[in-house]
């Protein structure tokens, strides 16, 4: 099910058809030099493979099933939903998978303690699950309107024993955090790893997440050949930083099926209020690396919207801008109301609360499967559970009552 | 012409046996029309201007600088505000250096070559992007190149022996070595770290050694002075905006004595040195 | 890894060595006997038990890991904890078995409406996910008490669509929301089927129940050999009703292993604030079976307290009163407060929240662990994860603060 | 004895061409001294005085006698008052029938065998315990027959023809049947279902046939009345203790027209039945 190869690596620089790079100030330069060479090394290692695959399967819960949606399916009268359940990892998305790899190699270069930006809270709390497992101080920086919105996550990663550091500078959302947390990083570096939560940042993280991640794809691929006798036809999977894209997506790269990215298009892609960067940005360079983002014309970020705190972010991985630029990965994007219905589709169809996150994939999905046959089907990555976004759907409930 | 200015400036301090002062400020803090008075000051006493250029993410900067960059853009502050103080600076101070300093996206989003072409006119002489490392600054430097424009390069601690020499090789006008692991603002490192990690620098670089990041008192820059070209002060001049919020004539006139002391510092030898 | 014999059955009438039976009214001996013989039927039906494995595995997860809590198991220094991962099924809890399990057998029986009681919330949930999926009506009765404690599970409920039913007799829960679904189902057995959410309830429940929750042990057993290459010393798990203590130990009963359960033992077993029904009651009949219960001299219940709302039950399952009297079953108590430090140091030292209710079982595994060899092996259920328990776990550190 | 008053209660309405009415209340409710004098008030009006023994979790139950229960026990009802006002109304009524009704773990609690000897020394007639079916009374019945009680038995609606011979075989001094599938106080079902359920039900069983759940009005007692035994009459006569909270005399006057309403309803053809 599960192979090591690095399929389409970027060049030396860590470009991916000129997206990517290293965009980082002089201080990181050594310690991003210090890392590449430690993952790599690491890669090659059968006993760290091992030991990651071990906790993939015994502590993360690995493989995720693979779940025919058939009453879905059914009401939409298209294509066949099937989902690939990232929502039953351990910590209730995908983002576990990355920072089990990233706290395995911390370890491995010695580090002592990790440092982690967060959104929603998810990686936030996936980098203090390891970081609790592996005996390590953990240090999370989280925007502070953030930490208002998703209160419950600041708490599930205190009692995890991390340090949840309150990030008020800039929109006080996921970017500043990363900003606050690369501060950190360049003043730690020595004895502090970074664990970044997504496709983004300068390389090798990009690769780096991405490798942790394509065992989702890897699995899918397998899964789907044995339950359903075939691939399909077509796989989705929401965007933030582009990690559960990634990882879904990348190892069905070489296969012939088209693979879609969904963007969160907020209150609407018209205004500034969404974080559509691939579909409503310009190559730009942010976070170590050189990819789609949102900015006004002089290169100055702009403040995002998405009703998923886990999209709400500026940028993209540089490999999906390079991937998108190449042709090779279509673009639908789905806004707030849509990814709300979508949400309460999946629980009242299938009895499965989706991630707000993973309700954008699953709009544009239930969109593009309306258009296909019956005898088709279409791959969603369902990259996380949505428990953490009851207050938020709530709320949004309540308003609309009003 | 840039890069003639760049080594006067240094030629003519090492003359004076003092280290050249090199001042920062953010271009638009608080607001362009007070920022073109502020770095009229500042240009008066230092050797080297430092303008920076304001970015909304400004990861490399502690809260001083990024609270600048903030009331700058919040002021309505725009490139052409940028090249437009820095010209106006050109023109009363002849002699000063004059170096833009930022973030990459802010002359990426103008394109390079436009970018060095606005800096090249308003008589800036060399540019400094914290986040455009050796290994990506192929078209960049070329850009700056092609207008005369030194392409500063900074080297950290943490940089390995063959980045040191790579800097020193593909550099202009100046190496700023960075003084601690850290962001600007911080806690100044050892000197006598600070001086072995310089006195080795010198043996690879032929440029000119200024130190930044962290000196905040005339007793920490008269020792720095002491080993290095040239001293960099950020944080502690933009704390003279930060600690007269409105108040211009205030602020006006800390810069002027913060400056006059930082550069009498400057001086190699004497009481600092004991 | 799983087989489908029914190991140990009850007699005829559904008695355990004497515990068990069917006390229940007149009207519902005739549903109940119709249930029992479709049960039955079903359970010889490899097409039922096919699509029983596959949704368990597909949709719930199934096998949940078994993952060797190492850093846990040293701090302690005696034997090396080994927990089931339940807490990665759908839904966050074993519970999710048992209801696929019930949810199949109501569609065979053409039921087009679900019932179920909760106490937690938990079972309701997961009856309202297996019904959303089913495309069938779910009524949850929930105390009025519990529907306070738990408000995000009650928003869990509604939006799988189900309606949950405040209950306001007695003492407002668990056991009031049996008696109001018991209440229900007299008057609607013809359409309806009823969900029971643990091994309690008149016969043929308190064996269905089991044989839903058997997968649990049943992996447990075989990835024990293959991961240790040995079955454990010793098996435990808590104890509300006793489905997934049953789930877990009932297939380990005839292997030479020490089965233990753990009863919350609340404030303190000295006066009325616990629900150690085992450790702390005697015979007595309510909900349709003869079992242990909590109850005063003239067998009125009693009103039970633990901090944990899963496992506030005045009574147990038959069986294990049967194994109890029958010497097979050791029997520890957990309190309150020996909960919640199990709760914080599985938290801090592998990353994993556990349920409150789980805390039990980890509490005494850990005291029973401290006095066994480092060779030793100590198998633990984690039944659920802990997220469902922020808000009291919260209050209580905020509390314990002033 | 106990089979024997059962028996001629039926007999002596037979022959008055009525049913015969039984009535339910609490034992307790609104507490035991106040109960003792409802209980009274009852008997002076009803054949068979049916004598609910509160439970913490009446299942079978609806509203109207869970509150009555939850009452009775709050007022510190325990079981030797329930026998007590058992004792008394068999005192001031020598020849009401008198039917224990409750719960199996009140009976279980006190063990079978101690608690019937407990109700025929209280001169009980009869016991009907909703929850403990045929298939687990062997104990129960067994301790009921060795103290002369009989042991009613319930059909529901939903009770199978084997059911029904197996209660008609066991079942002493009536028959009980369910006239609907749910608790007590709810709507009533179907007369003309109900009574082609009892018809039926007469070709299996020689005891008199008694009806309850949910009658509420003499109409309905008297529709039920033209072709049962006994009608049952419960939570129609807790309503009058309900009804009026803490005022004694209130709850006993209306008691009293209750029962008198619902007696009169129990002659057999006339009025109702047109
Ligand atoms: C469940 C879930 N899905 C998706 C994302 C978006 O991140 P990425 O695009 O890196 O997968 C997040 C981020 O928090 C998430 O929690
Ligand atoms: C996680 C968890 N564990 C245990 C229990 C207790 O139930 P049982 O004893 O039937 O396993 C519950 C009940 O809600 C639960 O949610």
């Amino acid at each position: 099910m599960y192979d090591f190869e690095i399929r389409h690596p970027p060049d030396a620089g860590g470009h991916f058809n000129g997206f990517g790079g290293k965009y980082a100030a002089e201080t990181l330069m050594g310690p991003l030099a210090e890392l590449e060479a430690a993952f790599y090394a690491s890669w090659e290692d059968p006993e760290f493979q091992a030991e990651r695959l071990r906790l993939l399967q015994q502590y993360a819960g690995r493989p995720t099933p693979l779940y025919h949606a058939r009453r879905l399916s059914e009401e939409i009268g298209g294509a066949q939903i099937v989902l690939k359940r990232e929502d039953l990892a351990h910590t209730g998305a995908h983002k576990i998978n990355n920072t089990i790899g990233q706290a395995l190699l911390a370890k491995r270069m010695g580090k002592k303690r990790v440092i982690a930006e967060t959104g929603a809270g998810q990686h936030g709390v996936a980098s203090a699950t390891v970081a609790a497992m592996f005996d390590m101080q953990c240090d999370v920086y989280m925007g502070r309107e953030d930490m208002r919105r998703q209160a419950p996550n600041v708490f599930r990663m205190e009692l995890l024993g991390a340090r949840v550091i309150p990030v008020d500078s800039g929109t006080a959302t996921l970017k500043d955090a990363l900003n606050e947390a690369l501060r950190d990083w360049v003043a730690s570096c020595e004895n502090t790893f970074y664990i970044i939560g997504t496709v983004a940042g300068p390389h090798p993280y990009p690769l780096m997440v991405r490798q942790y991640h394509v065992v989702i794809g890897q699995e899918a691929r397998a899964q789907s050949l044995e339950q359903f006798g075939r691939l399909p036809d077509m796989a989705i999977a929401c965007v933030g930083g582009g990690s559960n894209a990634m990882g879904l997506l990348h190892p069905l790269r070489d296969d012939d099926i088209r693979l879609v990215a969904v963007e969160p298009a907020g209150y609407g892609l018209d205004g500034d209020d969404h974080a559509a960067s691939l579909a409503a940005g310009r190559p730009g360079i942010l976070h170590g690396n050189l990819t789609y983002l949102l900015e006004d014309d002089e290169g100055q970020i702009k403040g995002t919207h998405s009703i998923s705190a886990g999209l709400d972010y500026p940028g993209v991985g540089p490999e999906l801008a390079a991937m998108y630029e190449a042709g090779r990965l279509e673009l639908e994007t789905a806004d707030d109301n849509e990814a709300l219905q979508a949400f309460s589709r999946l629980s009242l169809c299938e009895g499965i609360l989706p991630a707000l996150e993973s309700s954008h994939a699953l709009a544009a999905a239930m969109r593009l499967a309306a258009k296909m046959k019956p005898e088709q089907m279409l791959l969603v990555n369902l990259s996380g559970r949505g428990d953490k976004d009851l207050d938020t759907v709530m709320q949004k409930t309540k308003e609309d009552a009003t | 012409m840039s890069l003639d200015r760049l080594k006067n400036c240094f030629e003519r301090c090492a003359a004076e046996n003092r280290a050249a002062l090199v001042g920062y400020l953010t271009a638009g803090d608080p607001n362009p029309a007070a920022s073109e008075k502020l770095l009229d000051v500042l240009a008066s006493h230092v050797d080297i201007v430092e303008i920076g250029m304001p970015f909304s993410d400004p990861m490399a900067d502690g809260p001083t600088i990024q609270a600048a960059s903030e009331r700058a853009l919040a002021a309505g502050t725009r490139m052409r505000d940028v090249f437009h103080i820095a010209l106006s600076v050109r023109k009363a101070h002849p002699a000063a250096g004059i170096v833009l300093m930022g973030y990459a996206n802010v002359a990426f989003a103008m394109g390079y070559e436009y970018f060095a072409e606005q800096a090249a006119l308003a008589g800036v002489d060399g540019v400094l992007i914290v986040d455009i490392p050796p290994e990506e600054a192929g078209d960049f430097t070329r850009a700056l190149k092609a207008h005369k424009l030194c392409g500063i390069r900074l080297v950290a601690p943490t940089s390995s022996t063959a980045r040191r020499k790579l800097a020193a090789e593909i550099a202009d006008g100046f190496i700023y070595y960075v003084s601690l692991n850290g962001i600007t603002g911080a806690e100044m490192g050892e000197i006598s770290e600070i001086r072995t990690q310089v006195d080795a620098l010198r043996q690879q670089a032929k440029l000119p050694i200024c130190v930044g990041f962290g000196i905040k008192t005339p007793e920490q820059a008269h020792a720095v002075a002491a080993f290095s070209d040239g001293v960099v002060i950020g944080s502690h001049f933009v704390n003279c905006i930060t600690a007269h919020e409105d108040n211009e004539p205030a602020m006006l006139s800390e810069l002027d004595k913060t400056c006059a002391a930082m550069r009498a510092a400057m001086r190699k030898g004497g009481v600092g040195e004991d």
